[in-house]
């Protein structure tokens, strides 16, 4: 448990938070909310990319492992920007623990056209190779949140 | 809740473009299934995967085009991608899809080189 | 006080809520989102349109006038979509009551060119223009409400 | 929080071109201010705004253009508008905008008739 976090958030002039049913497709909305808030503050749209396509996996791993698909669970993305970092965290109401550092193999191209390794599993390698920072072993009192972190750079 | 992809297929020579209109995800497995089953029948033995600058990709459907691309490298089929963004070049790069697909950026470039 | 109705929300499997920082220019956080939310559920793109605008307009006179610029203030944007119905309920913290029909007079262009009218006056006209049904007059707990409804036609 | 607009001024004999890139909101006052200003101490007597299909246009900014026709009116000056999407056409024409500015789609149009 040491390193485990419970994290409070609060909702104060740098923050926007946004709570969506647990249904697949509907992270398509936390992407254009994310992607909007990112672009007013300056972002490059390449930058806007890649925090749109975290933000999309995070909230499909929300909503699938995290809620296990629950419908009436929801996601809740929280978005902050203050001193040119710009945070995104995803949370769920899923109780079960998990790291992402012992939960999976490094995804192989090689292996996985082999069908030596299962073709999914690329949610996390995607975030980990997208974002600036990234923490998946945040809990809230709800459940499990993974908090990335984009930094202006220029 | 709507899940929105179509494919269709053109037929040029030897090679079948599968035109990708919409978003790619683990829902578009049976589309994609679907595509593969019909050119198969057909007789193909090259195929053009073609993206449209706006598509939603995401690790789903990656997953999907990864299956896509191990039947096709069982059946020594030759396969190229289309029209991706620079972000998702960069993506399928990233996950090392490139090593098993040519990427072009237009299907015009693709069909003239394969 | 007879037109006044206290309004509970609930988060169901039917409903995105966004909550924003009372900043100008955020509203196109709002926009994004329930641009997304109605392209999912079928809306036809001209319609996206109508509803941008009448959700720019909500959330900037819930900004300028409901929370009277206010930073530390918060604009609540609540979205619903269930039986070819998708509405969209606008929630400020001001607490002083108004009524649409009383207000304002009607924006007439040609008083507007000869100075006879102000140039300002025209969120709530495009409003009224631009949804199937609007009411103006609810309150929560926190202040002023505004719920826009638009159908799904065909 | 950027508010982003951007007006540029192209001559074309005696016609003005506002090149108007970006949001139309009521932080554009200032922008609209200098460039009208700009174009009549050059001596204009016609205007064009060039806006573009994803232009965000709010009330607020409309009421900006709205002041501006009342100046244009009032100094006797043509005002046409230009790259409207359709969505933008229905409010201009909603609010009344085009009974005193000519809308075209293009802005070689709107100079061919004006
Ligand atoms: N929010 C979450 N809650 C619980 N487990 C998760 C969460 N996100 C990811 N995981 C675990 O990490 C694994 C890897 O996730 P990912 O790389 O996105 O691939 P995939 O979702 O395709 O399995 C998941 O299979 C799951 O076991
Ligand atoms: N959320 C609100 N809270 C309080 N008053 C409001 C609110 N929305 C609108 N109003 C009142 O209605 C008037 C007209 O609004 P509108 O038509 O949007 O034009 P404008 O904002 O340019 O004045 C405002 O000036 C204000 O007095």
């Amino acid at each position: 448990m040491g390193t485990e976090k419970e994290v409070i958030q609060v909702l104060d002039e740098h923050t926007i938070e946004i709570s969506l049913p647990n249904q697949l497709g509907y992270e398509r909305i936390a992407m254009a909310c994310s992607a909007t808030f990112a672009r007013i503050v300056g972002f490059s749209s390449e930058r806007v990319e890649d925090l749109k396509t975290a933000v999309s996996e995070a909230c499909i791993n929300a909503m699938e492992h995290g809620n296990k698909n629950d419908p009436d669970a929801r996601v809740v993305v929280n978005m902050h920007y203050e001193d040119r970092v710009f945070s995104v965290s995803v949370m769920d109401q899923g109780k079960g623990r998990w790291n992402s550092d012992e939960c999976c193999e490094e995804p192989d191209i090689e292996k996985k056209i082999m069908n030596l390794q299962t073709p999914r599993g690329l949610g996390i390698f995607l975030i980990k190779n997208l974002v600036d920072q990234v923490e998946f072993n945040l809990t809230t009192s709800e459940g499990n949140m993974v908090r990335m972190i984009f930094k202006m750079t220029g | 809740m709507k899940q929105e992809i179509e494919i269709r297929l053109e037929k040029h020579g030897d090679i079948t473009i599968f035109d990708i209109q919409g978003d790619v995800t683990v829902f578009s497995e049976p589309f994609f299934n679907k595509a593969y089953k019909s050119a198969n029948d057909q007789g193909l033995s090259k195929i053009i995967l073609k993206f449209y600058e706006n598509a939603y990709i995401n690790s789903g459907g990656i997953a999907v085009l990864i299956q896509l691309l191990a039947e096709t490298k069982k059946n020594n089929q030759l396969i190229s991608i289309t029209g991706l963004s620079p972000h998702f070049q960069k993506i399928f790069n990233m996950v090392g899809i490139s090593k098993f697909a040519r990427i072009y950026s237009t299907p015009e470039e693709a069909l003239a080189n394969m």
